[in-house]
């Protein structure tokens, strides 16, 4: 696709809910991060399972059975090769991103001891934090924080310094809910390496905006949620090394992960089963595969390029407004185009309200952040996240509800 | 435009300067509000003798709905009794919930029931009723 | 709807996948203990979700938001008014019913000491076996098992005597996905309250085939499956009472979940919310509630009166046939119509093989009871478990495919 | 009709008398195999000398196919020399589960390759090697 194509900005044409009303208003979806929205090929393949295969996997020698089995072995070969060619007994399918942290953070409380360290970012997201912090009460271990600047991104260097053969684990986000940054996961997984601690990659935020290969990145977890790639709600990835899943005890109980079960007694069947207890999400997976066939037609330079021309058109347009202020952002080569923002004194809340009498959906909170926003000295933020499908068109809407804002806040 | 009435005059003028907003130095009842959801936060100050209200404050951040209401509810209960604040409670919130007209007269609460028209942000406008409920649950202080 | 309406048995033409062929039959889908079907309404619900409204729920002030959050509400409230008017904090939704009951075995744990004793049934799903036992593993309690009787029904006065005061908690199913058994949960919750032990009944098999009222059982908590009871897959439900899910700490942490977050410690939003982190399967609870809904319009009256004459039809066919053994059913009362059984010495399998031949779905194996098919003594069995939508004209049909079956085996 | 060729002949003969069904008193290598899936088991017990394969037996439950190819698996690989047994399980796993036609003559397995139409009992026809190659890596015993 040239950018001559790209410009022509009609991707938004494949998402059945961009073409609905808010307000009366054109919908303009920016509120990305929270989710994203589902292209017609994903909703009918949900719905086409549903009315032409719907069956139990694994359990039954029918043929709807074998159809799906088949179907739900696909889907997991499909995200195997997505991550970068893992094995098909690497990729374990949960409820999303959340479910895939707690999963390891439970797994791995065998593995930790009083003293050890767990390292976490001061950018991630609830769900990278608590079950963390939960593992570090439950063990004796120590939460450590990697260090920031004041451009806020992270200080790999000093964290080179202060991390120890202490630590265990180290679990940051691939790129910021709340900053739009991307954390150099390179650099961390070699500084991991370098002291033998494992390193989980929260990828939530990552895969709807950038190739991701967690073999080059050396990642021993990586972990995403379908909803916010393209894909349904309900169904999320979590990606381990073999013989890390191997170790583990399993996480949840019940149908499909046993092998004998006695009263007294149960044995396990091997990874990936041994971590899907009971009926899998089986219309999520197959959703989530046609997500990932649906990102490989767009392909990812398209989706990088569109996105650096929002990223570069919402910049300049701010660059006009000197009431905004935009969080971090000094590098933009560091940056997806995911903003958070403040104009003024003027409450994210109520900008938020304002956006979305123009139709325009934006989040304003603190964005399962509260840590990052103690840092930043705010309550909340109000933020912007565009995805690729969005019309570089819509920065002008953008402008007018923001000098709304100001024209009911500021006079 | 329903924004329009949702920050009218009177709303706008309470955000920006805000009555009663300062804690009591002397108060016999208190409690913090907060929204998880959006970190709106508020805490709530009465000094109450013989059932009324003798004095009230307020302090915390949050949207302009949310300081409003609470420097709006300061303002209108004063030297209520403890029912009368309860009922007026009762009635501000579900004017602003169900779908029943009110039939009392809420004085200058009734600009914020246009909060009404943007469900999400009726807990901002309740928030400080909720509080006030609260402190008077609570165990007397001071 | 009267008895007339029921025998011209049109239900199936609310069901895509039952129009379809397999293996050039019409299908005939006989596996719904495993997974139900979805009526249209279901199917289309979801479609719509996706393509008129999706948004991720409580965090944004946008419309979008505001509609799919008022929506996910809507959704919790049918849920309890459906299970008997129970509150709308006591209804939790998670992945599925092995979640559920993963959930309470988890929070469970601090409540159960050495020598205390947890008492499941020898007919239980291994999803209702595993979680106790390790919970009986990790705190010195002991599993202990209720007496059934040559029929395959629970001896209730035996049981009774035999439980003490050392029982915290009887976990059963209320309907068994193997046997079609029906047990006796308000005299076992009469012997719960009696002794003082938490009642945990599994719904996975039951709110396809009766009204459900959990108020009246007077149960603790009660699990179910959206992908039973004809919704989709990847949502489940956990029902219970207020003051239990007030005390339990959370399952899994994350976002949507917390009050305050810091890097030192964290506080709990109240419930439901406490024990839903992250996004939820926002799709998946608004499938169910459509389910529901369907659910109603069709009634529990009609569900239970087809119900009775698909039963009754294919025992008058199996009495014809001395080479089938149907395991239990002694008392057609007692049960729905769900059969495992056994044809002379032919594996299962290969009835299920045979039966797959003839466009008929059929499940053989262990039904996730492999305790229950050592006490019967047989590897496996095979299973035809209907829903109301099945048609009595089928009967024949599976006559045919039994006959086939000894055709080939025993001859 | 395929149901045919997946019961045919001397499939069902093998799975009615099923040769070699009995645990050898003298062994150099056992294994077990299980499908969890559907709880069909099967013993392999070899006696090797010399690198080949003097005696063999099995014992176990399952369905028409997983006895009718242990029992075949046996009476085929009598004779035959590690390597050979192990190329001859390859191919007609292979066989059962690629598809690409086999260029080598597999005997009587031929019969077993009808079980390709029926991908959700490919295990069943394959259990037994599976565990025969098993028992071959495991330590020597007896
Ligand atoms: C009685 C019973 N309990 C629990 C389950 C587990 O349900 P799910 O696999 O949907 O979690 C099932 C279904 O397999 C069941 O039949
Ligand atoms: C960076 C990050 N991590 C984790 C999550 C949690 O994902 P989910 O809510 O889908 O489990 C999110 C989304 O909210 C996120 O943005």
């Amino acid at each position: 696709m040239s950018l001559i194509d790209i410009e022509k900005d009609t991707f938004y044409h494949d998402y059945p809910v961009l073409q609905r009303k808010v307000q009366d208003k054109k919908l303009i979806y920016l509120d990305n991060a929270a989710t994203t929205q589902k292209p017609y090929s994903v909703i009918n393949k949900i719905a086409q399972f549903y009315q032409m295969q719907n069956s139990n996997i694994h359990r039954s020698a029918h043929s709807l059975s074998a159809e799906c089995t088949l179907e739900y072995d696909n889907a997991r070969s499909k995200v195997a090769e997505f991550l970068g060619g893992t094995l098909f007994n690497e990729i374990i399918f949960t409820k999303g991103c959340t479910e895939a942290i707690n999963l390891v953070s439970f797994c791995m409380e065998k593995k930790i001891q009083k003293d050890d360290e767990i390292w976490i970012s001061p950018i991630e997201h609830h769900a990278n934090i608590l079950p963390w912090q939960r593992l570090c009460k439950n063990t004796g271990a120590k939460l450590k924080i990697i260090p920031m600047n004041d451009q806020l991104e992270l200080e790999i260097s000093t964290f080179e310094h202060l991390i120890t053969e202490r630590a265990k684990l180290v679990a940051v986000t691939h790129i910021s809910n709340a900053l739009g940054v991307v954390n150099p996961v390179e650099s961390i997984s070699r500084i991991c390496k370098k002291v033998g601690a494992l390193l989980f990659i929260d990828g939530a935020q990552a895969v709807s905006h950038t190739k991701v290969n967690v073999k080059e990145i050396n990642a021993d977890f990586y972990a995403l949620s379908g909803h916010k790639m393209f894909g349904p709600t309900g169904i999320g990835v979590l990606y381990a090394k073999e013989h890390l899943l191997n170790e583990f005890e399993p996480y949840q109980l019940g149908g499909g992960m046993i092998e004998q079960v006695t009263f007294h007694e149960s044995t396990f069947a091997p990874i990936p089963y041994k971590f899907e207890a009971g009926t899998p999400p089986i219309a999520g997976a197959l959703g989530l595969a046609q997500a990932i066939d649906y990102i490989s037609e767009t392909r990812y330079d398209v989706i990088l390029q569109k996105e650096r021309l929002l990223y570069d058109a919402f910049m300049e347009m701010c660059s006009r407004i000197k009431e905004i202020k935009i969080y971090g952002h000094k590098n933009p080569h560091h940056h997806i185009p995911v903003f958070s923002f403040n104009i003024n004194r003027i409450h994210p809340h109520d900008i938020s309200t304002i956006f979305d009498s123009y139709g325009i959906a934006i989040r304003s909170g603190h964005h399962c952040c509260q840590p990052l926003m103690q840092i930043l000295g705010v309550p909340a933020t109000a933020r912007i996240s565009f995805a690729y499908y969005n019309s570089i068109s819509d920065i002008h809407i953008i402008e007018e509800a923001i000098k709304k804002s100001m024209e009911i806040f500021i006079k | 435009m329903e924004l329009e009435s949702l920050y009218q005059e009177v709303i706008m003028d309470h955000n920006k300067n805000p009555r009663c907003f300062h804690k009591l130095s002397e108060y016999t009842h208190t409690a913090d509000g907060f929204n998880p959801l959006c970190g709106d936060k508020v805490q709530v100050y009465l000094l109450i003798k013989d059932n009324k209200i003798v004095d009230i404050g307020f302090t915390g951040v949050g949207c302009a709905i949310s300081q409003a209401s609470a420097s709006m509810m300061c303002q209108i209960v004063k030297n209520y009794t403890i029912e009368e604040i309860l009922e007026l409670s009762k009635i501000f919130r579900e004017g602003l919930t169900k779908d029943i007209p009110i039939d009392k007269d809420i004085g200058s609460l009734e600009a914020l029931l246009s909060v009404k028209k943007f469900p999400m942000r009726v807990k901002c406008a309740t928030l400080a009723w909720h509080t006030l409920e609260n402190s008077l649950k609570g165990e007397k202080h001071g």
